[in-house]
C-alpha cells in the first residue's frame, strides 16, 4: 500500500497548516474563516468517519447524513429542555447513534450493492421526514439553540472553540484510522469489500465485523453532527437530506477512497472550491459540476491499488459488480 | 369511505406510477443492464420538460413537442455516454455517481442559465385538456393518456430487452462485452443506443408530466431518488420489477397521502393526524424499500443476472 | 460609507420572491443614486436556498466577513427564525421584507429586527374576513407544512366564523396535488382557502382548473397569486380572488413610480415583494437623512428606522411600525380577472384599515 | 490463411510477448505449446484485438488485423473458445447460443440441433441461466457458442480444461471431426499427447519468444523438447 | 480417534426441478484422502458447498467428527476445522501473499478489539505463515501482490490460504484446474506431503493426481454417489468407466 510510506509525511504536515489557520484568520482579521473552516473540519470529520465502511469495506451509505442529524438533534432537543452540560449530550449523542447504527445497519447489512445504498438512503430519508414533521422540535423551520455545549472547564461557545476540539478529533481518527487499515480488523474488514464469501469460509463472521465497522463509523459521524450543531447554533432536518450524504461521499471520492487523509483534503477541496465560485459568480454549479466530473474521470485510474480492491466483483450483490468475473482484460 | 373518490385516487396513483416507470425504466437499463449508475437521469428527464415545453409553446403541436423532447433527450444522453458513461464503464460505481452527480449540478444550473428559475408552464392541448367521468368520477383526459402510454412502453421495453437478439447481445455486453465483441458484435454501438434509448424515455416521461408539474430546474432530483428506490424494489435490470415497483410505490404514496390523516384522526386529534399522517405519508415508501430490501435484498423481481 | 447585506432565496423553486426583493430593493437604490443619504451604499447579496442553516451562515458571513451596518430580506419564516439569535445578539439594523413569524411579533421581539413587510398571519386573516363578509357557511383550507403555512391558516380562521370543513397541509415543495384535489373535490365546499406561493402556487391554480374546480368552487389565497405568477397562469387564474397588502392596481404616486420604473428596468410587472424590497431601501434612506449619515451607533440606527416607517415615502400609501415592530397597515382583497388571454388584477375591498397584527401584545416592547 | 510475424505486446509496463511467429494454412491444425504464462492466451488476445501489440504484424486473408476493433475481427470468421469460458451469466443456454450465432454467407453449418447433437447435456440444460451451469457444462457451451458463429478459423485456449474424462474424449473427437471438415483451427491444451494427435503442425511459446515451430510427427520424435518447454 | 471425520447421511439439494445432490451419503476417514470424481454437473462443487455450509441442503445429515453440523452456518463448520479451496481462485487480489496467508491464520483469534496492532506484526500469524510459505514454496514472493502473481501461484496460494487457517479437513475444488503439466506435477507433489497430516477431500478431473493420490475414489453421477472403493477398484468398475473414464488413456 503505497499510501503509508508518504502518509508519514502528509498527516503532520497537514494538521500544522490546518493548526495555522485561526491564527492567520486572527492576524488578516477574517473571524470568518475559523468559521468557515470549522465547518470543513466537522465535514472532513464525517467523511473520514464514513470513509470506515466506504473506503475500507466497500459498503456505500448513502444515508450518513442521518447520523449527522442525530448528533445535530441530540443538542439541539436537550439544549430545548435546557440540558446544556456537554458531556451528558456527548453520551446521548454517541448512545443514540450506537443504538441507530446497531438496528439500521443490522437490517442494512442484509443486503448488498446498489441494495445497501438504497436502504441506508431509505432510513436517512424515514429519519429526515420524522424530525420534519416533529413540530415540537421545529419540524423544517428546524430548531434553535441557543445555549452551546458546555463541558465545564471548555465551552463550545464559539467557531474557534469548535474549531480546536475538531482539529484535536480529526488528528485522532486520522492516527487511529491509519493503524486500522493494517491492523487485523482492517484488513479483514477490507477483505470483507474483496471477497466476502471468502471471509466467511475462514470462519470471521463477515456480518458482525461489517456490524461493527458501520456502529463505529456511525458514532464519529454522530459527533461531527454534534460539533455541527454547535457551530450553527441550529439543528434542522436539511442536514439529513440526501444530498449531504452525497456530499460526504464526493468528498471522499476527490481525495481518494481508502486513504486515511483523502477524505480531509476531499472535505477541503470540496467546501473552498464551492465557497470561492460561490463569491465569484452565482451561476457557481455551472463550473462546480463539471469540475466534479473531470475529476471523477481523471479519478478513475488514479489509485490503481485500490481499483484492485474496488474493481472485485462482490460475490453477494450482483449489481454493484464493477468488473464481471473472468473478463478478458 | 366514497368509492368513486377511492377510484380516482388510484388512478392518480397508477398515473404517477406510469411516470416513474418511463423514468425508471430507463434507469434500470442503463443501471441494471450496464451497470452504469446515472444520476443525471433526472437530468435528462428535466431535459425533456424543458425542451418539450418550450417546443409546444413555440410549434403548438404537442405530437412534435413530444418528439422533439424525446430526440433532445435522446442526444444529450448520447453525448453523456460518449463523454462520461463509456469511460466509466467498467469502473467502480462511486466514480459513475461522482461523475453523474457533478452532471445532475450543471444541468440544474444550466436550466436556470437558460431559462432562468422562473418556473416554465406548458398548457395542454384543448383536445386532451378536459376531464372525463370514471364510474361518477371526474378524471382528466391528460392523467388517462399517461396511462396508456405508460403501458405501451412498458410492454415495448419488456419485448426489446427479453425477446430480440438486440436484448440478448446487450445482456451479453454487459458483463463480457469483449467476448460479445469477439464473437462479431459491435459493443460500443449497443451501449449507445441502450443509452439513448434510456435517455429518451426519460425525456418522454419529462414532456408528459411537464404540464402536470410546472417545468423547473432542479425537477428531476427528488424524481430520481424516487425512480432509484423504484428500480431497487422491482429488482435492478428487471423492466417488469420497474413496472410493479413504480405503481406499488405510487399508489401507497397516492392513497397513504389522501387517507393516512383520516385514518389516524379517528385514533388522535385531528391536528395531530394531520401532521403526523402526512409524515407518515412521506416516509411510506422508504418503509416499504427498507422492507423490501430487508427481506428480498435483490428485489422484487430478481432479474436475469442471479 | 454603509454596506447592506441581502439575504433572501435566489435559488430553485421559491427564487423568484428573493429575486424580486433584490431587484426591489436595487431599483430603489439605484433611485437614490446608490446613496443613502450622503453615504455610500454598498450592497453584499448572499442566497439562503430557502436553507435556514445556509440562511444563518449568511448572516454570520454579513457580520463577521462583511461587517454590514443593516441586512435586509431575511428571507421566508423559517430561514428567519434560524437566523434570529445572530441577528438579535448583533443588534444590527435588520428589515425583514418577507417573513413575519408569529413568534418574532410576539414574544421573540426584538428591537433591531423589522418586519417590513407584514405579519404573516395578516393576509390570511384579511381574506378569512372577508370570506366571513361574503357569508359562506364552510372553508376548506390547504397549505403546505411550515411553520409560515400553518400561522397562514391560524390567521384565516381567527377571522373566519364559519365551520372548517377540513385543513391539508402537504409536504413542502410537493408538485403534484392529484390525491389532495380528488379528496377536495369530494369534500365540494362552499369556500376554498389555500396558501401556496412561488411555483408551487402556480402548480396548483393549474391542476385546479384542469380538475374543473376553479369556476365551481370559489377560490381564495394568498400567495399564489401575484404578478410573477400571473405570468404563466394568465387566464387560467381567473376568478382567484386573494388578500395583499399591495398590488401594481393600488392608486397612489410612490406605487405608481415604482410601477412604472420596476416595469421599464426588469421588463415586467413587479410582484408586493419586490415593493417590499423597494420599500426597505426607502425606509433605510430616511432612516439614515434622520442620522445626517452616520449610523455608527447601532442603537441610534435602531431608533432612526423605526421612527422613520411612519415617515418614509412608502407604495403602500400609508405604514408604520408598531410596537413589536410589525406594520401598521391597510389590507385589501384583490381578484384576478380574466380578459381573452390574458388577465387583469381589480381591488374588490378594502378588507382592514390600519391593521394591527394578533401578536402585537406578547412582545414587551414598548 | 493467417501469419502472425514477430508479435510483441506488453500489460502496461510488463513485456508479455517479445518475438512470436505463426503461420497457419487452410484448413490446418496448429498447436499452440507451453507452460503457464509463456504467452499462448496473450498472443491470442493480439489476435482478436482484444490487446494491442507493440510490435509485428498479424496478417489474416491478407487483411492487417493489428489496430483493428475486435467485432470486424469477429466477423471476418475468426471465433474463440476463450480461457476461463466467458459465458454470458444473464443470457439462458439457449440465448447464449443464438445471441451471437451467425452464418457468413449460404446456409450456415452448425445450427441449435447440431450443437445439441454433440452435447446432449447443454440440452437439457437449455433453460439454465449462464451462471447455473457446472464448470463443465460452461466448457461445452462455449465451444458450442463458438461454432454457432459458424467460423473459418477456430481458435480454442484451455477449451478441455476441467472436463471429465469422458468429454474430454467426446471434445478431441469432435475437433478431430471438424478437422476432416476442413475447418482451420488453434489450439491451446495442456495435454500435449491428444493435441499433438490433432494438430498437424506446432508452435512451442517460451517467455513470449517462439522457439520451436514443426509438424507434430518431428515433435513427437523428440520427448526431450517436450519434457524442456512443458515439463513431465 | 477411529470415528470418521467426516459422515454425511441421505444429503440432498434441489435447484429448481433438478436434484443436483441425491441422497448422498459418505465415509471420509481421519487422515484419508479421499477423491470425488465425477461428470461434469454431476454434483460435485455443490456438495462441496453443502459440506462447507454454503449452500443449505434440503434434506439429510452432515456430521463433522462426531458433531452434526447439518443446518449450521459456515462459522461452525469453520471452528470444526474445516475448511476449503475454490474452483476459481479467490484469493485476496490487493493483499500480499503474507497477508493472504496471516489472515487465514488469524482465524481461530478473530479480530475483535485488535485494531491497532498490524497483522503481519502478529507473533502467533507470522510463524503460521512462515511455516506454510515454506510448505508451499511461496517465499520468494511472499510481499507480491496477490493480483500480480502467476496462475500457477495463485492456485498454490489458494491452498496455501486454506492450509494456513490449520484445518483438520480440507475440501479441494480442482485445485489443478489451469495448471499446466509441470505445475500439475508440483502441486501433486504438495499434496502428497500434506497427505496424513489432513484429512483431505478431492474433487479433481486430473486422473493422474486423484489415482496418484487418492486412498479412497467415490463417483459420482447425477448427484448419486455410484460407487466408493479404492483406486483399482473403480479404474476396474465397469459403470464408472462407462459414464466417466471413458476409453481415456492419457490423462
Ligand atoms: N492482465 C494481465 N496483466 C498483467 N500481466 C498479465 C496479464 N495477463 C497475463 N499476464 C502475464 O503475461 C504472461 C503471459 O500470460 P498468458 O495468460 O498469456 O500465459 P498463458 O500462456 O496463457 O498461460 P496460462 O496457462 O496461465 O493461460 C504471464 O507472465 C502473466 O503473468
Ligand atoms: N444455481 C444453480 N441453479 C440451478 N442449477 C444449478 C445451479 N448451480 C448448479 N446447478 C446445476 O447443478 C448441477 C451440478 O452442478 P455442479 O457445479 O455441482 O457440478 P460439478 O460436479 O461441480 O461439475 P464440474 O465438474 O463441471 O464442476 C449442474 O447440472 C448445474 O447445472
Ligand atoms: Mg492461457
Ligand atoms: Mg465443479
Amino acid at each position: 500500500m503505497n499510501s503509508r510510506s508518504w502518509m508519514r509525511l502528509v498527516l503532520p504536515v497537514l494538521f500544522i497548516v490546518l493548526a495555522a489557520i485561526p491564527f492567520v484568520a486572527q492576524v488578516v482579521d477574517e473571524p470568518f474563516y475559523v468559521t468557515f473552516f470549522a465547518r470543513v473540519l466537522i465535514y472532513a470529520l464525517a467523511a473520514c468517519a464514513l470513509n470506515i465502511v466506504l473506503g475500507f469495506a466497500g459498503l456505500v451509505s448513502f444515508g450518513h447524513a442521518m447520523f449527522i442529524g442525530l448528533g445535530c438533534y441530540a443538542v439541539g432537543i436537550l439544549s430545548h429542555y435546557g440540558i446544556s452540560n456537554g458531556w451528558i449530550q456527548l453520551f446521548v449523542c454517541i448512545a443514540v447513534c450506537i443504538v441507530v447504527a446497531v438496528l439500521v445497519g443490522s437490517v442494512c447489512l442484509r443486503t448488498s450493492g446498489i441494495g445497501f445504498i438504497m436502504i441506508t438512503l431509505a432510513f436517512s430519508q424515514m429519519f429526515y421526514f420524522l424530525m420534519v414533521s416533529l413540530t415540537p422540535f421545529g419540524g423544517d423551520d428546524g430548531l434553535n439553540i441557543y445555549e452551546s455545549s458546555n463541558f465545564g472547564w471548555f465551552e463550545l461557545s464559539g467557531s474557534s472553540e469548535v474549531y480546536w476540539a475538531t482539529w484535536a478529533l480529526l488528528l485522532m481518527l486520522a492516527l487511529f484510522l491509519n493503524r486500522l487499515r493494517t491492523s487485523p480488523f482492517g484488513m479483514v474488514l477490507r477483505a470483507t469489500h474483496i471477497n466476502p464469501r471468502r471471509v466467511d469460509a475462514f470462519g470471521y463472521s463477515v456480518f458482525r465485523i461489517q456490524l461493527s465497522a458501520y456502529v463505529l463509523s456511525g458514532v464519529i459521524t454522530g459527533i461531527a453532527g454534534f460539533l455541527l450543531a454547535n457551530l450553527t447554533a441550529f439543528a434542522v432536518p436539511s442536514y439529513i437530506a440526501w444530498h449531504l450524504s452525497g456530499e460526504l461521499i464526493v468528498m471522499i471520492v476527490i481525495g481518494g477512497i481508502g486513504l486515511v487523509t483523502g477524505p480531509i483534503f476531499g472535505a477541503i477541496v470540496f467546501l473552498v472550491l464551492e465557497e470561492v465560485l460561490k463569491g465569484w459568480t452565482t451561476h457557481w454549479m455551472l463550473v462546480m459540476g463539471p469540475i466534479i466530473t473531470i475529476i471523477a474521470l481523471a479519478g478513475r485510474n488514479q489509485f490503481a491499488w485500490l481499483k484492485a480492491i474496488f474493481n472485485r466483483p462482490s460475490a453477494a450483490g450482483p449489481a454493484i459488480k464493477t468488473r464481471p468475473n473472468g473478463e478478458l482484460p | 369511505m366514497n368509492s368513486s373518490l377511492f377510484l380516482s385516487q388510484l388512478l392518480n396513483g397508477l398515473q404517477l406510477g406510469v411516470l416513474l416507470f418511463l423514468l425508471s425504466s430507463g434507469l434500470t437499463l442503463i443501471f441494471g443492464i450496464m451497470n452504469f449508475i446515472n444520476l443525471a437521469h433526472g437530468s435528462l428527464y428535466m431535459v425533456g420538460a424543458f425542451v418539450g415545453a418550450a417546443s409546444y409553446n413555440a410549434s403548438g403541436s404537442f405530437l412534435f413537442s413530444l418528439f422533439a423532447a424525446v430526440a433532445a433527450a435522446a442526444i444529450v444522453g448520447l453525448v453523456i455516454e460518449h463523454l462520461v458513461a463509456r469511460p466509466l464503464y467498467r469502473h467502480d460505481h462511486l466514480y459513475q455517481v461522482l461523475a453523474t452527480f457533478g452532471l445532475m449540478m450543471f444541468f440544474n444550473e444550466l436550466a436556470i442559465f437558460i431559462w432562468g428559475n422562473r418556473p416554465y408552464f406548458v398548457t395542454i392541448p384543448e383536445v386532451i385538456s378536459g376531464s372525463v367521468e370514471i364510474l361518477g368520477a371526474p378524471y382528466p383526459v391528460y392523467r388517462l393518456l399517461i396511462i396508456v402510454v405508460g403501458v405501451l412502453v412498458a410492454f415495448g421495453a419488456w419485448y426489446l430487452i427479453q425477446k430480440t437478439r438486440f436484448g440478448m447481445l446487450v445482456r451479453a455486453g454487459t458483463t463480457h462485452a469483449s467476448m460479445v465483441s469477439v464473437l462479431g458484435a459491435n459493443v460500443d454501438l449497443l451501449k449507445k443506443s441502450l443509452f439513448m434509448l434510456g435517455a429518451g424515455l426519460a425525456g418522454l416521461a419529462g414532456t408528459l408530466a411537464g404540464p402536470i408539474l410546472s417545468v423547473q430546474s432542479g425537477m428531476g432530483d427528488p424524481v430520481l431518488i424516487l425512480a432509484l428506490v423504484v428500480i431497487v424494489v422491482g429488482g435492478i435490470g428487471s423492466i417488469r420489477g420497474a413496472l410493479l415497483a413504480a405503481i406499488l410505490i405510487a399508489v401507497i404514496d397516492t392513497l397513504g397521502r389522501a387517507y393516512l390523516p383520516g385514518i389516524l384522526a379517528l385514533v388522535m386529534a385531528p391536528a395531530a393526524a394531520n401532521t403526523v399522517g402526512s409524515a407518515l405519508a412521506s416516509m411510506l415508501i422508504y418503509l416499504l424499500m427498507a422492507f423490501v430490501l430487508a427481506f428480498k435484498p435483490q428485489g422484487l423481481m430478481v432479474s436475469a443476472k442471479r | 460609507d454603509i454596506t447592506v447585506g441581502f439575504s433572501g432565496v435566489l435559488s430553485g423553486p421559491q427564487g423568484v420572491l428573493g429575486q424580486d426583493q433584490r431587484d426591489g430593493f436595487l431599483l430603489a437604490l439605484e433611485e437614490l443614486g446608490n446613496k443613502f443619504g450622503d453615504q455610500n451604499v454598498k450592497v453584499v447579496i448572499e442566497d439562503d436556498q430557502l436553507k435556514p442553516d445556509v440562511g444563518a451562515q449568511a448572516i454570520q458571513k454579513f457580520l463577521e466577513r462583511d461587517k454590514v451596518d443593516a441586512i435586509v430580506g431575511l428571507g421566508f419564516s423559517n430561514v428567519l427564525m434560524a437566523e434570529l439569535r445572530r441577528i438579535k445578539d448583533s443588534g444590527v439594523v435588520a428589515i425583514a421584507t418577507n417573513a413575519g413569524p408569529g413568534p418574532v411579533a410576539g414574544k421573540l421581539c426584538a428591537p433591531n429586527l423589522f418586519g417590513l413587510a407584514w405579519q404573516n398571519d395578516t393576509m390570511s386573516e384579511a381574506m378569512g374576513q372577508y370570506v366571513q363578509d361574503l357569508g359562506h357557511k364552510n372553508a376548506y383550507l390547504m397549505t403546505s407544512s411550515y411553520q409560515a403555512g400553518k400561522d397562514k391558516l391560524n390567521g384565516f380562521k381567527r377571522y373566519f366564523k364559519g365551520d372548517v370543513a377540513k385543513e391539508v397541509y402537504t409536504p413542502l415543495g410537493q408538485l403534484d396535488f392529484s390525491a389532495e384535489i380528488s379528496a377536495l373535490q369530494a369534500a365540494n365546499p362552499e369556500a376554498l382557502f389555500v396558501f401556496y406561493t412561488g411555483g408551487t402556487g402556480v402548480n396548483f391554480a393549474r391542476q385546479l382548473r384542469q380538475a374543473g374546480i376553479m369556476g365551481k368552487t370559489p377560490v381564495y389565497s394568498e400567495g399564489m397569486i401575484d404578478s410573477n405568477t400571473l405570468v404563466s397562469l394568465k387566464s387560467q387564474a381567473d376568478g382567484n380572488i386573494y388578500g395583499a397588502t399591495w398590488a401594481p392596481v393600488l392608486n397612489n404616486p410612490q406605487s405608481k413610480k415604482f410601477v412604472k420604473a420596476f416595469e421599464d428596468k426588469y421588463g415586467h410587472t413587479p410582484s408586493e415583494y419586490a415593493a417590499n424590497g423597494y420599500d426597505a431601501a426607502y425606509l433605510l434612506n430616511t432612516a439614515v437623512l434622520k442620522l445626517n449619515g452616520d449610523v455608527s451607533n447601532r442603537e441610534a440606527f435602531v431608533k432612526a428606522v423605526k421612527q422613520a416607517g411612519s415617515e418614509f415615502p412608502t407604495v403602500r400609501g400609508k405604514f408604520a411600525f408598531n410596537t413589536n415592530n410589525m406594520p401598521i397597515q391597510n389590507l385589501y382583497a384583490f381578484k384576478a380577472v380574466g380578459q381573452g388571454d390574458d388577465v387583469v388584477v381589480k381591488q374588490l375591498a378594502t378588507v382592514f384599515t390600519d391593521h394591527q397584527d394578533a401578536y402585537v401584545s406578547e412582545c414587551d416592547m414598548k | 490463411m493467417l501469419s502472425i510475424q514477430n508479435l510483441a505486446a506488453k500489460y502496461g509496463p510488463s513485456q508479455a510477448l517479445f518475438d512470436v511467429d505463426l503461420d497457419l494454412n487452410q484448413g490446418e491444425v496448429i498447436g499452440l505449446i507451453g507452460r503457464n504464462g509463456m504467452g499462448r492466451t496473450t498472443a491470442i488476445k493480439c489476435l482478436f484485438g482484444l490487446l494491442n501489440p507493440c510490435g509485428g504484424s498479424i496478417r489474416f486473408e491478407g487483411t492487417e488485423l493489428a489496430g483493428l476493433q475486435p467485432y470486424r475481427i469477429g466477423r471476418m470468421g475468426i471465433s474463440l473458445v476463450p480461457e476461463g469460458r466467458q459465458i454470458f451469466p444473464m443470457l439462458s443456454v439457449e440465448e447464449n447460443l443464438i445471441a451471437t450465432a451467425s452464418s457468413s454467407g449460404g446456409k450456415p453449418q452448425w445450427t441449435l440441433e447440431k450443437i445439441y447433437d454433440v452435447f446432449p447435456r447443454l440440452k437439457e440444460r437449455r433453460t439454465n441461466m449462464g451462471n447455473q451451469l457446472s464448470g463443465g457444462e460452461q466448457q461445452m457451451l462455449a465451444i458450442g457458442r463458438a461454432l454457432m458463429t459458424n467460423p473459418r478459423l477456430l481458435v480454442l485456449d484451455e477449451a478441455t480444461e476441467g472436463l471429465a474424462p469422458v468429454v474430454r474424449a467426446e471434445i478431441w473427437k469432435v475437433l478431430q471431426r471438424l478437422k476432416e471438415q476442413g475447418l482451420s483451427m488453434i489450439v491451446v491444451d495442456k495435454n500435449t499427447k491428444a493435441l499433438l494427435r490433432l494438430s498437424d503442425r506446432n508452435v512451442i511459446l517460451d517467455k513470449g519468444v517462439t522457439v520451436w515451430r514443426g509438424s507434430s510427427p518431428e515433435l513427437a520424435a523428440q520427448p526431450e523438447l517436450i519434457a524442456r518447454y512443458v515439463g513431465v | 480417534m477411529s470415528a470418521p471425520s467426516l459422515t454425511v447421511e441421505g444429503l440432498v439439494r434441489y435447484f429448481g426441478g433438478l436434484k443436483a445432490t441425491d441422497e448422498v451419503s459418505l465415509q471420509v476417514r481421519p487422515g484419508e484422502l479421499h477423491a470425488i470424481i465425477g461428470p461434469n454437473g454431476a454434483g460435485k462443487t455443490t456438495l462441496i458447498n453443502l459440506l462447507t455450509g454454503e449452500l443449505a441442503s434440503d434434506a439429510g445429515r452432515i456430521l463433522i467428527g462426531d458433531v452434526d453440523v447439518s443446518g449450521q452456518p459456515v462459522q461452525q463448520r469453520v471452528e470444526l476445522g474445516l475448511l476449503r479451496s475454490y474452483q476459481i481462485t479467490s484469493v485476496f487480489d490487493s493483499f500480499t501473499v503474507r497477508e493472504n496467508i496471516c489472515l487465514a491464520a488469524r482465524r481461530r483469534r478473530g479480530v475483535r478489539l485488535a485494531v491497532w496492532k498490524p497483522l503481519i506484526r502478529d507473533l502467533e500469524s507470522m510463524q503460521v505463515a512462515e511455516r506454510i510459505m515454506q510448505q508451499c514454496q511461496l517465499v520468494h514472493v511472499a510481499d507480491e501482490v496477490a493480483a500480480n502473481l502467476a496462475y500457477g501461484q495463485r492456485r498454490q496460494l489458494e491452498i496455501a490460504m486454506a492450509l494456513a487457517a490449520e484445518p483438520r479437513l480440507l475440501l479441494l475444488d480442482e485445485p489443478m484446474a489451469g495448471m499446466s503439466a509441470a505445475e500439475g506435477v508440483a502441486a501433486i507433489e504438495l499434496l502428497r506431503s500434506l497427505k496424513g497430516q489432513y484429512t483431505i477431500v478431492l474433487v479433481e478431473h486430473d486422473m493422474n493426481a486423484v489415482f496418484s493420490l487418492a486412498d479412497r475414489i467415490s463417483v459420482l453421477v447425477y448427484g448419486k454417489i455410484i460407487a466408493t472403493g479404492t483406486v483399482d477398484e473403480i479404474r476396474a468398475h465397469p459403470e464408472v468407466q462407462k459414464a466417466y473414464l471413458g476409453d481415456d488413456e492419457d490423462a
